[in-house]
């Protein structure tokens, strides 16, 4: 085993001086018949040679953003991360070390959760970011928690269709056994009509969530929606997506009083949906309701700043059953890699990079509804991603042709709308270049089948 | 050769104009932003981020990096952490596009190499438990904990049986009764005796038919083999309660012993703990959970299911069973074919969006196939060595209540140390920073008094074990006042906490 | 934080038994190797190689980089070194396995890509020399210097010209000299004025039939642009000698100035300076050359040429004029076709095995296709700007005998400090590691007294330089005593470097 | 350009402190006449995204050892690198320092060249080893230069045809101007007989050079070729390949003077050839000749122990003309892999990885010769790789049809042995599986032509 130190030598030595005669007396305190009699049965030892061989061999059946064109969105995006985020990321120092509980040999990871806890709360126009929770799904579940506990309100939490599905999944999960409502207001249009939203909630209401830009990549009225929310005592919860704030108002600017996003989007790969960042931000006088670490500064005994965690006594390891959230390991690399990637793109590069998304998605949408076979299915406007309808109502066969040619095109929306079956979720992110648009385009309009001559599927 | 220049903070290092990351000119017809989206959702002025230059950025980190101790550098004996060497290989293998590249939506045709590593993953994670399905969806340990809970708790309501409580030892996580509480359960405590093991009147007396789950940590916080395992199984059991199975501490039995055949239902994984995941300076983790049949129904969708089928599309007689006997796990032959399975109705559905934390699970499952069997059992030999042979150093100067012997971890005891010197378990730990040791774990388990919580991993070498116990001899031999203002070597020493709590700074204002 | 344990020696670490790297059983039928090679041939036993696990090989070396200074953590304004900020970007790229896994036998159908990029990168050190062709051969400036005086060499030879002397400035980096002599020319100094410039007297003095080459190094290492450039080449030339150019400080006039066009006929580039290749702690390097068309036929061989032909394989018309007008410089399209060319009768043959250090050539590709001509020009009109500005300051305190101006560095001299206060360039040198600053390069060139050679490069900011100007005041101002025993806080302080030349250590016993 | 810190704010600021009007007039020192006047031509610039992707289409031009199965050799292997040397040979600290001038601030890079020069010395059975050279054909050429500047004999050296052409060539040419002449030893048994060597040393011959195992795979009669050489007085120099001496006798233990070899193989990729790693070392006597830099033990101020490069009067910065060597950067970087590489392996691991090579290669050239289209060109015992004649004299139709299967076969010899023009030299490495040898027998089978049934040609 390359990782085991001690030689023979070494393990009789220490056997004796413990005093026990073999490695099998050290687990005497195992009772004989809790024992396992034989070997595990998993497959034998690779050398190093021989795993990363399999490993490669597995990678080679998986396509992937860079065998295929990917103009996948849906929550999770393929932005560029730039070599200074993987270099620095990859230094041991960094990734191979523990919370920072001992803040004397942990001021390199203090500093950074500090510099990324104020670029949280910069991009998002709000007092305060904790540390890091596991992701965007889990991060709006803890919100909704934090807003139920903070507004004493126990009745509901109202959340739009055009949230991500999956968070409302999670939030779901999360309100199982807690007595509270989950209601979910519809969204025909694509985006949250105010009435409906006023209409579903009331003076039981702890939040609602709103997603900006939301799950169809449409823009809600979000200032609006916010009011509805204040109006009736509730808090507002807002999931954002970090790329856009290169444009868009700031959740705080529009009401949010807490803010949740997923931050995979700010320098770590994709890796099949995780481990990815989840952001949470909120008011001042929300924080001690917050879930998560808090790094803080202060000064050490010679009066020189530093940092350190903070605020523990909202946490699991102090408070045990009445502390806001069980999180303990979060998602400090994610962190660090989305301060660096901040630093490295300044509010230009932000705001660049979440133009070239607006300008080549829309350009995009354009393009393809030139053939008369799709539409954009709502009117709504929209910033990275956009929801096409085939009006031949054959997605599947669509996606199918356009992976042969060599596009990963878009995602089916049916499986979480049934009404949206004939829909498809296109994303363009800052390194799809205007020839891979077209070229998606012409794929697209190639895709062409017998039935493909049948009457227009009525609506 | 410390730069105390360029570890400012990024936004007094800022300098207005400065640029590190530049994005291509658009190549589409280019329109303005007021024409494309409503005035109303935009912002006035861009964020207010720090402007650097690639130089900067690359030197500011690479100095902050140099502040932390890490496994890389340093021993790292963090009890309850198991800060064991991350491979390399490990890293290499997780970059690798075919597994960093990979977008969740992706059909499921793009995705079998990941699929089938997921599937195969599943199947060791239940061999090496013994229990019989697997969800990898958690994102941690806590995470895994939770999910278990609410498993437990659609169990019982598809019993139609009410239960309230959990029973949570003392000297357990802090993560498993707030783990408890999130799961809308009332979290009661039950006592464990000063050697760690649970107090057997205590729990009989909590025992009731309230009873929904019995979490308990195995090999426990203190680093022993609960020595009543069948019977708190039993005594659960029999009240119809499920027993939880915290597997913080798998490192010490891996091949040794399994949970599910010591009497727990369900357990979760910490495989940046067990399996080698990197910790990140606080994450990422995962928390993949096993449990028995029974509750199978109720796990997080989707889970990994394998099918028989020679034409790809081509409908294919299904086998829902995850749990497919293990001597089935040699290398799979091309007429296989892996799918996600969302058709589970009793699922209490998902505690996260997409699969899971796939990066860290790519490494433990890289992790598993690198040892074997055989070298699985002899992790935790090694594991249980290294802990039972410092111990075995460390108990002349510092006591040890629970005794000689230990599993993968000990806790010693700075109070009688405290009493006549004044030295607490706070001034060792600070000090031995001052001789390149990371700490120890120290006040937990909060049953153990100036508890110092050592565990050193089976990656650690005897020569290093002796260093650290030579050098906590020595540390305990010093005055007692260079024990209090202790590190004197360190970049700062003792921050003021109280001062970061009442008046907290939080962000640097603009 | 510093970890004296795991920086002794691998030797000293090495533990019987030991093992981290193990390799696959043998999966061919196995037989003794004493029945496959001759006894005769076989070692006895296994060479001493000390014997670690990977996680303590880990800790050894992450330790050890940690006693560096380097770029990416320190400001390293090593004169004549061009310590710029080396782009992770061109590392990611240099890692691609397409540039990284290629075996250099392989055929040209499949080497299409690096061929091309080598192809470009001739023709771009061919425009910004301002010369005519280009080998990419040579390993290293010095390993350029050598090719090139070969070439000369070679092309007297063809002219049946019998010529042994080179002329070299006192003021040129030593490898001038040094390779004249490996070329089997006599190596003849000429002097130059305090201000660095050639002493035009003692050239003509020196100039004569005998002539081969005159080296000159422009702008020259005191850091001033040779003022009698047109002469000198004028001089040389009437003599019927060549200009060679020293590019070593090619980062000052970059679109600047080109060396083709101030006199020079052949000339080498530093990519590890100029084009940011990283120095490695001592190289890799590259060091392709540039030469006049009457030189080309005797580059070393291959060098890569471009092809129109429609189909692969194809007997094609032929163009190897290597040196196509540069506006032919549009990204290739599909119907060029690149090849090696070997066929050079007249050439010197080669100077290493293999292509070249292509894995240096792919990063300044990468670093030249990032800043294209606007961002070149820029690049020096920074440097410059850096290296006045940090001159205009140090000037106050420090003289620097060159004068006010200066291009990419300049020399002080702490000559009058020596002699007033007993401190020299090398205590300066010393002083300021303690202050978190690199020292700049001492003693170089050795026409000054007291050297003390500045290169700031354009990756620093001027934060960065007020902070050294000042450091480097406030040194000169500390007490004599504080500085001969400077640095404090290394990890080491003034090695006695007699004793190591004196009873050599040079391997750890056995 | 994102390398460049200064702003527009601090240029100003920086030419006034200079007392210069703009950047322009910084360069008065460069007389008008001599300046460009217009931009380079070159290509524009390209952002990070822009790059990557060209690079990534340029490197997509290249077939390489991990799109096709590399069974190449002759100088260069397609050895294992483990991830470990990659990450530690990654990190700034190494490779963005210079070479350590200071040695107060460089004590990581100067012990590792201390381990290095130990680790060659106990490879090679030599006293001492330099801190490396550009590669192994220039070693090559330096360790003769060596040998006739210390032995005094610049009448000639002699190498046999069986040395690496390239080395051959790269001798040739350093040796161009020197007047000491080049003698070549042929090798048609593909070894060297020592007749034929005995014929051409004499008392003007400075050294001999062997390669062992020599370019064709071969391994030489080294032990009877030094004593020839050393009985008229001439030096040896031994040309190795690291890997082989896991089980083959040190240089130094059959009587070479000077040991050099091409490092690449330990733990750096092929990449194209370059850069490697030159090593050389020699016995004791030979030191204050050897070219280079070499580092030593001393001790500091304080007594502590500590390495700094010594020696130096030996080099080009303070002997100038008078040097050694003109050698001034070198491959500190590779120097540092290799390290890294062989205190993984250890001496088990190195016997192990030259054992696999030897027992590989010798399958696969057993299995070649199934096929009575091919035979072992030579009888000699071989090691990791050797020569195959295509009786039917068609490498480069068999070669090409090989490439087509997935397999980068061989290296064709008539390049530069004309005689030779239908062998082909196959080189099997560690990382090789039977599958794969299996298959590379399979696919030069199956390259069948027409004029293939020809009678067989005769030599
Ligand atoms: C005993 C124990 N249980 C549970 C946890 C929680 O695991 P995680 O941090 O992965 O959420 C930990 C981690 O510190 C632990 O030590
Ligand atoms: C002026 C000058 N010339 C030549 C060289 C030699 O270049 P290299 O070290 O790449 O061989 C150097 C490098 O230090 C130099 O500064």
């Amino acid at each position: 085993m390359p990782y085991l130190y001690n030689t023979a030598e070494d393990q009789t030595a220490m056997l004796a001086a413990i005093g026990v005669a073999s490695l099998d007396e050290l687990f005497a305190m195992i009772p004989a018949e809790l024992r396992l009699k034989r070997e595990l049965d998993i497959p034998p030892a690779l050398t190093e040679i021989e795993l990363t061989d399999h490993m490669t061999q597995l990678a080679a059946k998986n396509a992937h953003a860079g065998s295929k064109v990917c103009f996948l969105g849906g929550g999770s995006y393929d932005h560029f991360v730039p070599a200074v985020v993987d270099e620095i990321a990859g230094r041991g120092e960094f990734y191979t070390s523990y919370t920072p509980y001992q803040a004397e040999v942990s001021q390199g990871n203090l500093q950074v959760v500090f510099e990324y806890q104020t670029l949280i709360a910069r991009l998002t126009g709000l007092d305060v970011s904790n540390a890091s929770l596991y992701d965007g799904g889990s991060a709006a579940a803890e919100a909704v928690l934090m807003a139920v506990s903070s507004t004493g309100r126990y009745g509901k939490v109202v959340v739009p269709a055009s949230l991500h599905p999956e968070y409302r999944q999670t939030i779901a999960t999360y309100l199982l056994n807690l007595g509270v409502e989950l209601v979910t207001v519809g969204t025909p249009s694509g985006v949250v009509n105010p009435k409906d939203l006023a209409a579903a909630v009331d003076d039981t209401t702890a939040c609602i969530l709103i997603q900006q830009p939301n799950f169809f990549g449409c823009i809600e009225d979000a200032d609006a929606l916010a009011k509805i929310a204040h109006d009736a005592g509730a808090l507002v919860v807002a999931a954002f997506d970090p790329i856009s704030l290169g444009l868009l108002k700031r959740p705080g600017d529009w009401g949010a009083d807490i803010a949740i996003a997923e931050g995979h989007t700010l320098g770590t790969p994709m890796q099949y949906g995780g481990p990815y960042l989840g952001i949470m931000a909120c008011r001042e006088k929300l924080v001690r309701r917050m879930p998560g670490r808090i790094a803080g500064q202060t000064v050490d005994r010679r009066g020189k700043r530093c940092f350190v965690l903070t605020m523990q006594t909202r946490e699991q390891h102090i408070r045990r059953e009445k502390a806001t959230s069980n999180v303990c390991t979060n998602q400090g690399l994610f962190a660090l890699r989305a301060t660096i990637y901040l630093a490295l793109l300044g509010p230009e590069g932000l705001r660049e990079t979440a133009n070239l998304c607006l300008q080549k998605s829309r350009y995009a949408a354009e393009r393809l509804c030139e053939n008369k076979r799709f539409e954009p299915a709502f009117d709504a406007p929209t910033l990275k991603e956009f929801v096409i309808r085939d009006r031949q109502g054959r997605v599947d066969e669509l996606l199918a042709d356009a992976l042969d040619a060599g596009f990963l095109a878009g995602v089916p929306l049916g499986q979480w709308y049934p009404e949206l079956d004939d829909c498809f979720l296109v994303a363009v992110t800052e390194k799809r270049t205007k020839q891979e648009i077209d070229a998606l385009v012409h794929a697209l309009a190639k895709s062409q089948h017998p039935a493909a001559t049948e009457p227009v599927y009525a609506k | 050769m410390r730069n105390s220049r360029d570890t400012k903070l990024l936004f007094e290092l800022s300098d207005k104009g400065c640029r590190a990351h530049r994005l291509p000119k658009c190549d589409v017809p280019e329109r303005s932003v007021a024409e494309l989206l409503p005035n109303s959702a935009l912002a006035d002025w861009p964020p207010a981020l720090p402007e650097l230059s690639e130089p900067q950025v690359v030197r500011h980190f690479a100095n902050l990096s140099q502040l932390n101790m890490s496994v890389d550098t340093h021993f790292y004996p963090l009890g309850s952490c198991t800060m064991k060497y991350n491979p390399k290989r490990n890293e290499r293998i997780a970059r690798m596009p075919g597994f960093a590249e990979l977008h969740p939506h992706q059909p499921e045709e793009t995705l079998q190499g990941m699929l089938q590593l997921l599937y195969e993953l599943q199947q060791y994670l239940q061999e090496i438990s013994g229990l019989d399905t697997c969800s990898l969806q958690p994102a941690a340990g806590a995470h895994g904990e939770l999910t278990a809970l609410l498993v437990a708790a659609a169990y019982f309501r598809d019993l139609g049986e009410k239960r309230t409580k959990v029973l949570v030892p003392d000297s357990a996580h802090g993560t498993n009764p707030a783990s408890a509480t999130m799961a809308g359960f009332d979290s009661v405590t039950v006592k464990t005796l000063p050697s760690g093991s649970v107090d057997m009147d205590d729990l009989r007396a909590k025992l009731d038919d309230q009873i929904a789950v019995f979490m308990i940590t195995n090999p426990n916080t203190v680093g022993i083999f609960e020595p009543n395992m069948s019977e708190i199984a039993d005594a659960v059991h029999a009240r119809g309660g499920l027993v939880y199975l915290d597997g913080a501490n798998m490192n010490a039995i891996l091949g040794i012993a399994r949970p599910g055949d010591f009497g727990a239902d369900m357990q979760h994984y910490n495989p940046h703990k067990t399996f080698s995941g990197p910790h990140g300076g606080g994450g990422p983790g995962a928390g993949p959970i096993c449990v028995i049949n029974k509750l199978a129904p109720y796990l997080p969708t989707p889970v990994v299911v394998r099918e028989r089928s020679e034409v790809r599309g081509q409908r294919s007689e299904k086998d829902t069973d995850t749990s497919a006997p293990t001597s089935d796990l040699r290398p799979p032959t091309p007429s296989f074919r892996y799918r996600l399975d969302y058709d589970r109705p009793k699922s209490i559905g998902r505690v996260r969006a997409f699969f899971g934390n796939t990066g860290v699970l790519v490494r433990a499952y890289s992790y598993i196939r690198t040892h074997g069997p055989d070298g699985l059992r002899r992790v935790s030999e090694n594991a249980v060595l290294n802990a039972n042979y410092l111990l075995s150093r460390v108990k002349h100067f510092l006591p040890v209540p629970q005794g000689d012997r230990c599993m993968h971890e000990f806790v010693a005891s700075a109070a009688k140390l405290k009493a006549e010197k004044g030295v607490s378990a706070m001034d060792l730990a600070k000090r031995l920073l001052d001789y390149g040791f990371h700490a120890p774990t120290v006040y937990f388990p909060l049953t153990v008094k100036e508890a110092i919580m050592v565990e050193p991993t089976e990656t650690e070498s005897k020569q290093t074990l002796d260093a650290f116990a030579e050098t906590l001899f020595r540390v305990i031999e010093e005055d007692a006042g260079l024990l209090h203002d202790a590190p004197h070597t360190t970049p700062i020493s003792r921050p003021d906490e109280v001062q970061a709590a009442r008046q907290p700074v939080l962000v640097w204002p603009e």
